[in-house]
């Protein structure tokens, strides 16, 4: 679960680290109310869950509530790769004396937490990463024995903090890291960071990335989930228990049963001339209902020409699969074929079910790759 | 042969008392694995479908001689679980609870790597299959046959999907394993490689990826260095957009790295061919000179 | 630092654990009072550093305030292996079901944490451990994984508790690693261990011991160090930074630098037919204040016959320990004679300031043997 | 050769600054051993008596490449320096700190037992010498002589009693190692044992401990299986009270264990001499037909 800036600051407040003061803004005169309240100058930036807001004209650093009224005004009728931006983030303005950059991050290669430091903040860690990689320094924390002073001090002189601020920039570093364990996260990123000229070590920016398998132990956090900001169709996916359902550009809708034979069915429709539409995993032995759910969510998208159902029956019985497509069928009016490929246990009861349907917009299909083709071919 | 499991393998089931864990335990005995205990704590003394429950696994080991566990329990519980089967030196771990918090496994799996001799295989994984020796997790035994590939896979159905094909083609497998889709999983891809090499019934290895990590850069390197038999690959996702969770939690692709292209690439270099679809990598495997 | 039973248990509950209703009390009259406000059956229990109380006469069952009164007159007035009591715990009666026992301590062997249980508790872990050793269970728990839930299932298994009592236990077992761990104890025991009619598990009595080497992180638990009951002696010395001071039972005072060569020379005046009155080690780098200080402490014992300082310089100098003993001899009056031996760093220095002195207690020795049979000949 | 430490060792001192650290590696240089760098984060860039100051150890071992790390920081920052200098992979760590809080230990030796190809002497141990090759620690050089008899020991001043006795009868010493008195020490009297054996300028080894703990009588066991060389020792704490901490942190008897006696006893029965006190124990080496 990937939280807003604003979402990721309070968490940072929660567990002891000081932001600018700000307030979230969802129309432009909250935005000048807020910014008469928090100074002379504030930065008024887009709370959106994808990156490179600011390229897109989503952060602007004003002077009084005037010009605040007015940047969110722009702001908030922007939407940004495919984000509408809803709310804005009203904050105090920093005197930045450098801007750094910090994170720490599960790293699946060595498989241990990794923190990684550099001065030059601001911008993209990945081209600092190939323009100056000397400029990057990585430290790798054993999840056993956690975050040592060593660490810290090698992190802090990398980052140039200076003497008179280690004091801050190690409080912040531990701070973080203890969120990171504490909250189950994934990524934990601060970009940019700012030293003030006043010495202290601020986060101006917050990027954290919750792991949705761990929220059992944190519902105090689950909220920052469901508030808007996420786009419908995949907010609606996972209020009915499709989690792994992901928005895609193409016009082929797709459902199947396994993540790795979902991306597979992808490629394969890739491969014959077509585009894929979403990627819908309905998981180990989905029944009757998830699939009808599922259907039903790809079919409401009005872009949608055709549908591929690919199912490899192992635990999922097939039979019920076609039970499931049927409900769907009774249940909305379909208008684009939906090519059904059903494989393994009760495969043939399955497609015996479906034969005998005789649904107009049904098509069966024996491969993956006849599946796609007939998917294809009904989008011309 | 066959590399993990085999007829030699005394299988228990930590939640045999719970619903996945009593539905895949029938279906692996119906297999014809040995299935000698469960566990669940509290339940010691119970029977399910006439397997002894225990209450730990030190005393399923104790009293059944059990040497893999395979893991069925919810995943708030799951880190524990693999913990007391290592706790108590069983020797093959497979655990195929899927949604295991991935700090817990962090811990896990720093813990295991020098505090045990236990393999883990997993977590988020469908299991090992020896054709006609032994089917220890949630692999339907109906798509395998036994044989001389060997395949080790991030996936589950997707691998079902290729050992059918393979089977339809009269490809038999000598074991089948899959290492899980989570971003941190106790058995590589080079565990497995190494062990197919090291297996006379293996004549070649098919290695299923997908995006995310760099474990597909790794086995090609170590392909590179220490595999002599043929190798055939697939990865899934090519078409997959960075930054989006592609259903398997370690399934990404993270700004410029992870992607299906690299992988392929990488095992194209050192040699391994790499199938576009399912069908052209049975076919690929039926093409080779073994 | 080993804590009382009444200081534990305030850490049991400070970390969330509930122990029976109790009060301190060092008159009858408190014991008295606390007893009608505890309830019909009280138990009334000496406060003493040292174990073994229960077959002292120390730990007495009552009903009722008068009865409770006469316990504590009882029990103030024993001196329990040296230390007398000066203070005792009343605490409301508990229906036990049965006495069960547990820990959790450093074992040395292994090097991780372990924890005991055994459902025979109420009497010496070592006597069950002789007698019925498989009535005792081990866990052992790495440090770094920490206490994990199949532990906490298998020590509640082997103690006994039955499934309707599982909660409290597990608590229990928790919650005293908790504090185990962030306590920086060395040990915590809890014998007997009491599971109630009403199925609770309950500590009954508490033996904590804290590391005092991590006492500067635990600034709010020294106290307890400093509170009386302990050797008068032994609390001076701690007092003079003299940490190290042992008291024992012979009348030969020992003064030396480094733990191993003081228990050496102990062993060798063993040997040679005396008796130590006192392990004191000065530690490295000693300096003539700590010399005097310690030689003073050891003086101010009426029962010493003889002292014997044994010196082997190394970053000690024994120059600066002759002058330290030069300089108690001028500070208090001297009726016993004083052996020193130096040896190692600036020891010709040191005998040459020693043998000016010309003082009538103080004898000289070349080695550690010689140095032992003068202090043992001098109390004869 | 001798073990440890010899002519090769090129050593930094954590916590150079300090006034202990500066003390003694003034010490250390005066006896002829290589100083090669100081570490203490904050102060890099100055030096200390001609010694380069470094923030980390990372940075003085790149410098400098120093192999052996001597410890002086004080006790509430001892583990963190451990763990730095295992971090950046120095081969022997020798902690002289007095006072590490057993918890800290308990985690640190965990962790270096398998994250880590560091050799940890220590804590709370005077260092080791080699006789005329290097001196490591706080062991003053004066009692030593170079020769063939290897001392391990529990204690500080007590060995470098025996020392100058061996010293003044003509006796040299390989290596003295002193391993500490803490109840969680990194190199134990086996560890040093197994070296001994193995080190060609050794022809006999001194054992010297104390009471508590179980180390004395594992090395016992160890001796029995593993050491052809000849073994003297000695046990200091025969008239120690039960109960009571002497001293060293871990020298404390603990009901009926970890007493002298059942470890001379445990000694003798494997052929070990026990000497009766420092004296005693020098003769008994003297008279080794060695």
């Amino acid at each position: 679960m990937d939280l807003l800036e604003h979402q990721g600051k309070e968490l940072f407040r929660k567990w002891g680290l000081s932001t600018p003061e700000g307030r979230v803004a969802v129309t432009p005169a909250e935005a000048e109310e807020a910014a008469r309240a928090l100074g002379p100058i504030v930065a008024v930036k887009a709370q959106v869950r994808v990156g490179g807001r600011g390229k897109a004209g989503g952060v602007r650093v004003v002077s009084g509530p005037e010009e605040a009224r007015r940047a969110a005004e722009a702001i908030l009728a922007l939407t940004i790769k495919e984000y509408p931006v809803r709310r804005v983030l009203v904050e105090a303005g920093v005197q930045i004396a450098s801007q750094l950059y910090f994170s720490i991050l599960l790293d699946r290669t060595s498989k241990t937490h990794l923190a990684i430091a550099s001065p030059q903040g601001g911008m993209d860690i990945e081209t600092v990463a190939n323009e100056s990689p000397e400029a990057i320094t990585r430290v790798h924390i054993d999840p056993l024995m956690g975050l040592q002073t060593f660490h810290v001090n090698k992190l802090l002189r990398r980052l140039g903090v200076p003497e008179s601020s280690r004091r801050s920039g190690a409080h912040l570093i531990r701070t973080l890291y203890r969120l990171y364990v504490e909250a189950d996260a994934t990524l934990v990123e601060v970009n940019p960071l700012a030293l003030t000229t006043g010495g202290e070590v601020v986060p101006l920016d917050s990027k954290v990335s919750l792991d949705d398998s761990a929220l059992f132990r944190h519902p105090e956090l689950v909220h920052y989930g469901s508030d808007d900001g996420m786009d419908s169709q995949e907010t609606r996916a996972a209020a009915q228990g499709l989690h792994t359902f992901v928005k895609l550009d193409g016009d082929i809708g797709i459902v199947g049963n396994g993540a790795g034979l979902v991306m597979s069915t992808l490629d394969l429709v890739d491969q014959v001339g077509g585009k894929a539409a979403n990627f819908l995993d309905v998981g180990g032995g989905a029944d009757a209902t998830i699939l009808s759910n599922a259907l039903q969510l790809i079919l409401a998208d009005g872009g949608t020409k055709s549908v591929l159902v690919n199912i490899f029956g192992g635990i999922t019985r097939c039979d019920l699969v076609a039970e499931g497509v049927l409900d769907a069928l009774g249940t909305v009016e379909v208008k684009v074929p939906i090519v059904v490929r059903l494989a393994g246990t009760n495969a043939a009861e399955g497609r015996c079910i479906l034969g005998r349907a005789r649904h107009p917009m049904l098509v069966s299909a024996e491969t993956m790759l006849e599946a796609a083709e007939k998917a294809v071919e009904a989008t011309r | 042969m066959a590399i993990f499991v085999d007829e030699n393998s005394w299988v228990l089931v930590q939640g045999l008392t719970g619903e996945q864990g009593r539905f895949h335990a029938a279906r692996m005995r119906d297999y014809g694995t040995q299935v000698v205990a469960g566990v669940t704590p509290g339940r010691g003394g119970q029977q399910v479908d006439g397997v002894p429950v225990f209450d730990s696994v030190e005393e399923a080991v104790g009293e059944t001689g059990a040497n893999v566990a395979v893991i069925f329990v919810p995943a708030p519980f799951a880190a524990d679980a693999i913990l007391e089967a290592a706790g108590s030196e069983v020797p093959l771990i497979i655990c195929v609870t899927e949604g295991i918090p991935v700090h817990d496994m962090a811990r896990v799996y720093a813990h295991l790597g020098c505090r045990s001799t236990s393999r883990l295989v997993g977590p988020n994984c469908p299991g090992v299959i020896s054709p006609g020796k032994a089917n220890v997790g949630i692999i339907p035994g109906s798509v395998a046959s036994p044989g001389h590939v060997g395949l080790v896979s991030r996936s589950g159905t997707l691998t079902y999907q290729i050992m059918e094909e393979l089977t339809h083609m009269g490809i038999g497998q000598s074991t089948t394993v899959g290492i899980g889709g989570d971003p941190i999983v106790g058995t590589s891809f080079i565990d497995c490689l190494a062990r197919f090499e090291e297996d006379p019934q293996t004549f070649a290895v098919v290695l299923i990826g997908e995006i995310g990590g760099e474990d597909e850069e790794k086995a090609a390197a170590f392909i590179a260095e220490n595999v002599s038999k043929p190798v055939v690959a697939y990865i899934a996702g090519f078409t997959a957009p960075a930054g989006k969770r592609m259903g398997h939690a370690g399934a990404i692709v993270s700004g410029s790295k992870g992607t299906a292209s690299a992988k392929a690439e990488a095992l194209r270099a050192v040699g391994v061919m790499v199938g576009r679809n399912p069908s052209e990598v049975a076919g690929l495997v039926a093409k080779l000179p073994i």
